[in-house]
């Protein structure tokens, strides 16, 4: 079994390698696209095999070698496979594999090709450190590793120049790079202070040893392990106030969006979580998990809200996405991990599969991001429409598709938890979700075709790469009928969630209300989008100026108060020290040197050359010191 | 009154002075020179009396020596201001500064 | 092979002297030649090297001027080993950079000979005197360097440079002559030999004021704040391979003074004075690398950028934790590959445009795709990116300052965000974005030469960050035992409360 | 104090005692009686004659038996350690200085066997001071040496030689009015002029009222005699001039020999103060210590001149030592006597580079011989001369492993020892500020081009064989002090702790 971990974990690796160290200066070529894809797909199978032994034989350890030892501090190289981790790597590679073979076609006019397999693979292999490691330090290696390939993705088109705010909210790829990796600093920061506690309270990283000795401590130390590793999730997971980058990071090729921005790494916070949840789950935290949880809450609806009026294909997407990161918070933080995990998984399928389907419109419009240009595309791209539809069918959770278990039960929680708040917040979220995957998808397919008008010449991607998405679009049908199988696995290693015999009693009136409220979304999204000829959508100038639209528009501007109250005067602060420096640190020094020389030259005066001065002086002198003499013997 | 050591000391310390001031203040080489030896021999004044006080042959000693070296003195130090004379034309303090700073 | 040490120190200098007579035209062969002989032995050094044990080794001791207690006396530790490899790598590594007609390329070698055998002679010192000797010789091939193949204003920037480290030096003489009347009154006779002092036990007193002229030593050439101001200016003219050497080694002496002098000598002072080094050190690591952001020059963000560094060294040193102290140990080796590395690929971009300045680049990534890659990995390197060589030690600094101050980690662990955000903007300023400048479109990608000189350097700093264990074990020895005698050297409680010893055993 | 005149004789008079000065001062009647015999010998006679002298005088020397204070010639003479230890580095320094004269063009002085007969009677002048504590022999050997000194440097026969030479005569003779002052006030207090014996009566008298001020005046009276042969602020003021005004190497010479000398007397003179522990004296010494040197390396900083930049060097070192006085410990005693016999090998070294580039004519400066601009681009003209130079200024500026290096941490570790630690701190500091000036120098040599084709000549102008062996010699001797710095403290620690200061 150990060799099937290290095939599953440096498979993709080795592609990187290929990609990256024989073809980053020779031309395109498939060759490495299908090596690349080869191996993820291998490093897919093992992690299916890996699955079955887990689910067989229970967890797999393997140390690998010694990394750090300093002082009484040892880490390895050391994984874990157990049944949290195995999922994530089966889901991880299953997506990296549809999205590499993906990638081939997608990436096909792109000079960058090999380069783009490389990072690709390369991201693949920190994911997989990330969730594989059995040590929080292994963790933050594969967390920092998956931060660098997202940096090397978002600014992938790097040549690209700056547009100005107002153009592009995203200035740039490198911009979005930029951001995302500083953004994701900050949150690793409290990643790191939350290692240290847990280092100097417990002595050692190692989960297994961790979670033994976390009864153990003070209340307050947990709570502040608890908050610092939490923060580090928010960054990687977006989570309010640090979530601005997810949607800038949508400059990035689409196929790492759906990779990245969607299915995998995004999750990672929600993994930690999950991970850690012998942590959250302690009383003494319960404060911290609630605050999670109504955080998760938070986000879902406010993400939400701005995805209702955005016009970027990517950028609606992406902020269902974080919508859905809500959801699975909510439901972390509530203690239904094994339901977040199942939401993280069946959500990084169809919101894959959603993200390749947007790929494939942008792939036929030339780039195009803007809605409004689209329309009635049904009749060119039937492939990506229905990929599209079935992703948004899943992501609206109507019924027997993934997505409507996963959320349902999220909501179910909310409500069996009895924090009613939250339950309402996640069921309108619902509703509103619906609409605006829905409005996204009749913009594009149905109305009138508007892009005519714009010249474009939209056709669909290679057969190939829709059949590629094909096992994504099955497990957005149905990986959700699983549900009952994935809890009987997964809860082996996490702690199952009861629904009290309450709840069960009115788990199916509140199914009910979530679908009716998703479907009255999509009917009303189908009413104002979908119509063609004379029931066509007209913008709604009026509407457009009101404050809320233009709020929501401009992302609650956020951004905007980023750049004025942090990266501007940060910016100042830095020209003003530099000039402090300069003038007054430096200038100090060189004041001194001045001053020496200067006095200098005024003591040189005496040396006039004239004896009788000299005479003088010597004078002075000796009575100088006979005067002093008398003094002193007066004195005594 | 009877002249005893106190008064040689006062005259010599006196002398001194004079000397001193006349180092001090002169701008003529030829008067600083002089002045130098007034202080000597104000020196000269000192040692005799108080040789003569102690009843100790020393200090004459000291008081011959003191007349030989201003007289070599007076030799290298004329010897020198007459080649200064030569060059400059003046033995005015003032003009022989031409080494400064 | 005992007499292994003085052949590292002299060797480079006899060949100094010898180069003399070497033909103008083969003397940068003859410099490579010699520095590359200089890296086998010590590497054999490493080899000959027992990890295990963590006292000093190879210890050689000749009196000299036993009058006054002064003696060659020199032996290497785990602390020390490394630094001295990386010295004479550095020095092999930047003469095969100069580029091959530099004019008085004979006097470069020469004094860069020379400034090895300076900088091997700093690190294995074992006596006060003569670890003073080296670390003032050290300057004057400096001085020429910059001097003489520096900026326009190279002149002012050496003197400077001389100046203040040299005015900080005599301050700790004073401090040295102290101590060794210290001893002499406490033991009757005269010595300079470090291991003599750390078993002297000292008065708080006279501790306080020890410290406090060591530091004026130790503190400029950090350079700590804000002591720091000459470094901008010499680096800013200094040519690439005074820069490289500058940052890489000269640097760490000042650091690798409080750790072989101030900690084990004095340890409650030490003790006492880690707020005051707290407050500079974080100072900083903030505010330098906040001016690091504003720098328009690509050479002064990087200068700047090593002050920052030297504050996470400094706090490191201060931690007294195994931990803390063995982090910022290897933090000036990777400090010193990372840094050099990236002066030298400065040095790269200048050769070709003859400008440092960012605005003058932009979108070089698309013309010299290997040179923004290898940045590209040294800037990670920079920015503490795990499974490089720059992670390791930062990691360990911040884990072992934690216990000592939790506001003082969290403030300093910002050089985790502040760093990737100066390094960042330059990367993002003159490798992205489309070619501004047309200028720029005809230049060419690395050639053999410096991809000889930066391929070692990459695989230095990935193999180390994935596998630090054989520098990392003998560093943590050997500062482990540092601790060990520092707490049983200490004279009060919360001193030893203050040093923690590792629980593990120390051979 | 006086032997019965009838019954001298000679183990009495005990003449070994006198010989070293008479060596010197019969030498000296020889050149001359040479010169009459036969007029216009080559000069290189009267040098090699001069050497052999000093040689003969310099084994004489080391023959004295230094143990036990021997006293000679009607007592007044009295070879202790600390005599013969300076009188061999006065006759080492000379004979080092004495070859310089061999210069590849012809100087005016050299063409005069009488400025070899002086320098001989100039340093039997010295030996007289050094060898003695009585004070008229003292007077009288600063004087003969003082007035060959003025005539040596007038013998430069330029304008400026002249007006060093009588500037540096008048104030001579004003120090000499207040030395012989200062002695007589001793001689009222004490009845003597034995050091000793004025000693003993200091000890008894001193808790009379009143006479402190006596004291306190006449030590006064002294230190201002003794600073200006030591050039200490505020009676510095002839150096620098005379300095300029000598030629090279006298100037070089000036600055280690009479130094010495001074030193010696003024050790024997403010150490029997100090240990009879008049505070006064030591806080007045200090003072004058710290203000010279400072003030003085101020001054250095802003010269433009190499030669005079020196000479405030010098002057700065001076200042520097001077510490050890006002210490008056033995390790302080030993530490002058290490740091002028280091400095001596440097700093001649020094002044015979500029020798080597004396020009007739000033080429580069209207007034100056040896302005920085000359040096400029040296490195270029001159690689070897450029780099000895270089040795030189650093060993100046206390750069380790460098001769004077160890003579300044001897000195500083005295300091420390003494418990002056802010004291040491200053010497620091001001070594620190010197290495200023003598960093200046290597700029111009090493870093900037030649300012025109001149140099080319200048440079070297005056360079002949002599003159690089003593350069190879001092050189050699200043890089290498590490080997040899330890015998040195040993030896002279032997000779110090043979001294018993007039107690």
């Amino acid at each position: 079994m150990e060799s099937l971990v290290y095939v599953a974990l440096f498979a993709p690796f080795v592609g990187s390698l290929f990609a990256g160290l024989f073809f980053a200066r020779s031309p395109k070529t498939h060759l490495v696209g299908i090596v690349a894809s080869g191996l993820l797909a291998l490093s897919f199978i093992a992690s299916l095999m890996l699955a079955i032994h887990v689910a067989e034989f229970g967890a797999v350890h393997v140390t690998l070698m010694d990394w750090i030892n300093a002082g009484d501090l040892s880490i390895p190289f050391g994984f874990l496979v157990d049944e949290v981790s195995v999922t994530m790597m089966v889901v991880v590679t299953l997506v990296s594999t549809v999205v590499h073979i993906y990638s081939i076609g997608y990436m096909d006019h792109d000079k960058g090709y090999n380069r783009f397999f490389s990072y690709l693979s390369a991201f693949v292999f920190s994911m997989l450190i990330l969730v594989m490691s059995d040590n929080f330090a292994g963790l933050f290696i594969g967390w920092e590793g998956v931060g660098v390939c997202s940096w090397l993705l978002i600014g992938f088109w790097y040549h690209k120049a700056d547009r100005p705010f107002e153009e592009n909210p995203s200035i740039s790829p490198s911009w979005a790079a930029n951001e995302a990796f500083i953004m994701n600093r900050v949150a690793d920061l409290g990643m790191l202070v939350g290692i240290f506690l847990i280092y100097w309270n417990i002595g050692s990283l190692q989960y297994d040893v961790v979670f033994e000795a976390l009864p153990n401590l003070k209340d307050g130390i947990l709570v502040a392990i608890a908050i610092a590793l939490f923060i580090g999730a928010m960054g990687k997971s977006a989570q309010f106030p640090l979530h601005t980058w997810l949607t800038d990071a949508m400059e990035g090729p689409t196929p790492v969006s759906a990779l990245i921005h969607a299915a995998t790494m995004v999750t990672a916070g929600v993994f930690l979580v999950i991970r850690a949840n012998p942590l959250f789950s302690l009383d003494a935290v319960a404060g911290v998990s609630f605050f999670i949880a109504s955080l998760g809450a938070f986000v879902a609806f406010y993400a939400a809200s701005m995805a209702l009026s955005a016009r970027d294909i990517k950028r609606i997407v992406a902020l269902s996405t974080l919508s859905q990161l809500g959801y699975m918070f909510a439901a972390a933080g509530l203690g239904a991990y094994w339901i977040a995990l199942f939401h993280l998984a069946a959500h990084a399928f169809f919101k894959a599969l959603l993200f390749l389907g947007a790929g494939n419109v942008m792939h036929a419009m030339d780039d195009e991001l803007d809605i409004f240009k689209m329309g009635g595309m049904k009749k060119v791209m039937r492939g990506s429409y229905i990929y599209m539809g079935i992703a948004s069918v899943a992501l609206a959770g109507l019924p027997f598709f993934a997505g409507f278990y996963s959320k349902d039960a999220i909501i179910e929680t909310a409500f069996n938890d009895g924090s009613f708040i939250i339950w309402g917040i996640l069921v309108i979220t619902a509703g509103m979700t619906a609409f605006y995957s829905f409005r996204q998808v009749f913009f594009t397919f149905h109305g009138d075709e508007r892009y005519k008008a714009l010249g474009f010449h939209p056709h669909d991607m290679y057969k190939y790469v829709l059949v590629a998405m094909a096992p994504l679009a099955a497990l957005a049908i149905s990986f959700g009928w699983f549900m009952e199988d994935f809890r009987e696995f997964i809860t082996r290693n996490l702690p199952d969630y009861e629904m009290s015999h309450h709840t069960h009693h009115w788990a199916w009136l509140l199914g009910l209300l979530v679908i009716i409220l998703a479907v009255t979304g999509i009917v009303i999204a189908y009413k104002k989008y979908a119509g063609t000829g004379k029931e066509a959508w007209k913008r709604d100038e009026v509407f457009e100026q009101s404050f809320i639209y233009r709020l929501v528009a401009n992302q609650y501007y956020v951004p905007k108060f980023y750049d004025e109250f942090i990266v501007k005067p940060y910016t100042i602060a830095s020209e003003k020290f530099w000039a402090i420096d300069k003038a007054v640190v430096d200038g100090s020094v060189d004041l001194i040197a001045k001053a020496f020389y200067k006095s200098g030259d005024v003591s040189r005066g005496m040396q006039n050359g004239n004896l009788s001065s000299y005479l003088n002086w010597m004078g002075a002198g000796a009575l100088l010191l006979v005067v002093a003499a008398a003094i002193s013997a007066f004195i005594g | 009154m009877e002249i005893g050591i106190g008064h040689y000391l006062i005259l010599s310390g006196l002398l001194f002075s004079i000397g001193f001031v006349g180092v001090l203040r002169r701008k003529n080489l030829l008067m600083l020179f002089f002045a130098t030896e007034v202080m000597l021999n104000a020196v000269n004044v000192a040692f005799a009396a108080i040789g003569n006080y102690y009843g100790d042959l020393s200090g004459q000693m000291f008081a011959f020596f003191v007349i030989a070296v201003a007289a070599s003195e007076v030799a290298v130090g004329l010897g020198l201001l007459i080649v200064l004379y030569k060059k400059y034309g003046s033995l005015d303090l003032d003009v022989i500064a031409t080494m400064k700073g | 092979m005992d007499n292994i040490l003085s052949i590292l120190i002299f060797f480079p200098a006899i060949a100094g002297m010898l180069g003399f007579v070497v033909d103008k035209n083969s003397a940068k062969a003859y410099g490579v030649s010699v520095a590359a002989i200089e890296l086998l032995l010590s590497l054999w050094l490493w080899v000959l090297y027992d990890g295990a044990n963590a006292g000093m080794q190879f210890s050689e001791f000749i009196p000299v001027i036993s009058e006054f207690g002064i003696a060659y006396n020199v032996g290497v530790d785990g602390i020390s080993i490394f630094i001295v490899i990386m010295a004479s790598l550095m020095t092999l590594l930047g003469m095969i950079s100069l580029d091959s007609d530099l004019k008085k390329m004979k006097n470069m070698i020469i004094s860069l000979l020379f400034l090895e055998m300076t900088m091997v002679g700093v690190f294995l010192s074992l006596d006060a005197i003569l670890f003073y000797i080296f670390w003032e010789l050290s300057l004057v091939p400096m001085l020429y360097i910059i001097g003489a193949w520096g900026g326009p204003t190279r002149v002012y920037a050496a003197v400077k440079f001389f100046l203040y480290t040299f005015a900080g030096s005599l301050i700790m003489l004073v401090g040295l002559l102290a101590m060794a009347y210290l001893f002499q009154v406490e033991s009757g006779i005269w010595s300079f030999n470090l291991l003599d002092w750390y078993t002297l036990k000292l008065t708080d007193n006279e501790q306080f004021w020890l410290f406090l002229a060591f530091f004026a030593g130790f503190a400029i050439k950090v350079p700590m704040f804000p002591f720091h101001t000459w470094l901008p200016h010499a680096h800013g003219q200094a040519p690439t391979i005074g820069s490289v050497i500058l940052a890489a080694v000269l640097l760490k002496m000042g650091t690798y003074g409080f750790v072989r002098f101030s900690l084990p000598i004095l340890p409650d002072a030490s003790v006492e004075f880690t707020p005051f080094i707290m407050a500079l050190s974080l100072i900083m690591v903030v505010y330098t690398a906040m001016v690091a952001f504003a720098q328009k020059d690509m050479k002064q963000v990087i200068a700047y950028s090593s002050v920052s560094h030297m504050g996470i060294i400094m706090i490191g040193v201060f931690a007294m934790n195994a931990e803390g102290l063995g982090g910022s140990v290897f933090l000036m080796l990777s400090h010193g590959i990372v840094s050099g590395a990236l002066f030298f690929l400065v040095g790269v971009i200048y050769e070709r445009t003859g400008t440092k300045y960012m605005s003058e680049f932009g979108g070089l990534a698309t013309v010299m795709p290997v040179y923004a890659t290898i940045f590209g990995v040294m800037l990670m390197a920079s920015v503490g990116l795990p499974l490089t060589i720059g992670f390791v030690g930062e990691f360990l600094v911040l884990l072992g300052f934690y216990k000592v101050s939790v506001i003082g980690t969290i403030i300093a662990g910002s050089t985790i965000i502040i760093g990737s955000i100066y390094m960042l903007a330059l990367f993002k300023k003159s490798f992205f974005g489309p070619v501004t400048n047309e200028k720029n479109y005809g230049l060419k990608d690395l050639n053999s030469k410096e991809l000889t000189v930066l391929i070692p350097l990459v695989l230095l700093v990935v193999w180390l960050g994935v596998y630090p264990k054989p520098v990392l074990g003998p560093i943590d020895n050997s500062v482990k035992a540092l601790l060990v005698q520092m707490e049983d050297h200490a004279q009060s409680e919360s001193t030893k409360e203050a040093i923690i010893v590792s629980k593990k055993e120390v051979k | 104090m006086f032997i019965d005149p009838k019954s001298i004789t000679m183990d009495v008079l005990n003449l070994t005692t006198l010989m070293p000065m008479l060596i010197a001062i019969v030498g000296g009647l020889i050149i001359l009686t040479i010169d009459l015999i036969k007029e216009h010998i080559h000069k290189s006679l009267y040098v090699m004659l001069t050497i052999l002298i000093l040689i003969i005088d310099l084994g004489a020397t080391l023959g004295l038996t230094y143990g036990a204070n021997e006293k000679g010639f009607f007592d007044v003479i009295l070879m202790d350690g600390i005599a013969v230890l300076s009188q061999v580095i006065i006759l080492v320094a000379s004979i080092l200085f004495i070859p310089l004269a061999l210069t590849s063009k012809r100087f005016h002085e050299y063409s005069y066997p009488e400025f070899f007969a002086l320098f001989l009677f100039m340093i039997a002048g010295f030996q007289f001071m050094v060898s003695s504590d009585n004070l008229i022999l003292i007077f009288i050997g600063i004087e003969t040496a003082s007035l060959s000194l003025y005539t040596l440097i007038a013998l430069h026969n330029r304008h400026n030689s002249f007006e060093a030479a009588v500037k540096y005569f008048t104030m001579g003779a004003l120090a000499a009015a207040f030395f012989s002052m200062g002695v007589a006030v001793f001689y009222g207090i004490s009845g003597s002029l034995e050091l000793y014996q004025i000693a003993d009566a200091i000890q008894t008298r001193m808790a009379e009222p009143g006479i402190m001020i006596l004291l306190l005046g006449g030590a006064g009276l002294l230190l201002t005699a003794f600073a200006f042969k030591l050039s200490l602020f505020p009676f510095h003021t002839w150096a620098p001039d005379v300095y300029e005004g000598a030629s090279a190497p006298l100037a070089g010479y000036m600055s280690i020999v009479p130094k010495l000398a001074a030193f010696v007397v003024s050790m024997r003179i403010f150490e029997m103060f100090i240990s009879l522990n008049i505070e006064w004296v030591q806080t007045m010494i200090i003072a004058l210590a710290v203000i010279t040197m400072t003030i003085s390396n101020l001054m250095a900083l802003v010269q433009e001149d190499v030669k005079r930049m020196l000479a405030y060097s010098s002057i700065s070192h001076a200042g520097f030592v001077m510490v050890a006085i006002a210490l008056a410990t033995e390790k302080a005693n030993v530490g002058v006597f290490l740091y002028y016999a280091l400095f001596m090998f440097t700093n001649l070294g020094a002044f015979a580079m500029l020798w080597v580039s004396r020009h007739k004519s000033r080429i580069h400066h209207a007034r100056y011989d040896h302005p920085y601009e000359k040096f400029s681009g040296m490195i270029r003209i001159m690689p070897m001369g450029a780099v000895v130079m270089a040795l030189f200024m650093l060993s100046l500026a206390g750069v380790p492993p460098f001769s004077v290096f160890w003579g300044k941490i001897y000195l500083m570790s005295a300091t420390v020892d003494a418990g002056y630690i802010w004291l040491a701190i200053v010497m620091g500091l001001n070594s620190a500020l010197a290495a200023y000036y003598y960093l200046k120098l290597i700029v111009y040599m090493f870093l900037k081009a030649p300012i025109s084709e001149t140099n080319q000549e200048t440079v070297y102008y005056n360079v002949s064989k002599p003159l690089l062996t003593i350069l190879g010699f001092t050189v050699f001797v200043t890089v290498a002090s590490v080997f040899y710095v330890n015998p040195l403290i040993q030896y002279i620690t032997m000779m110090v702790k043979a001294t018993n200061f007039g107690m």
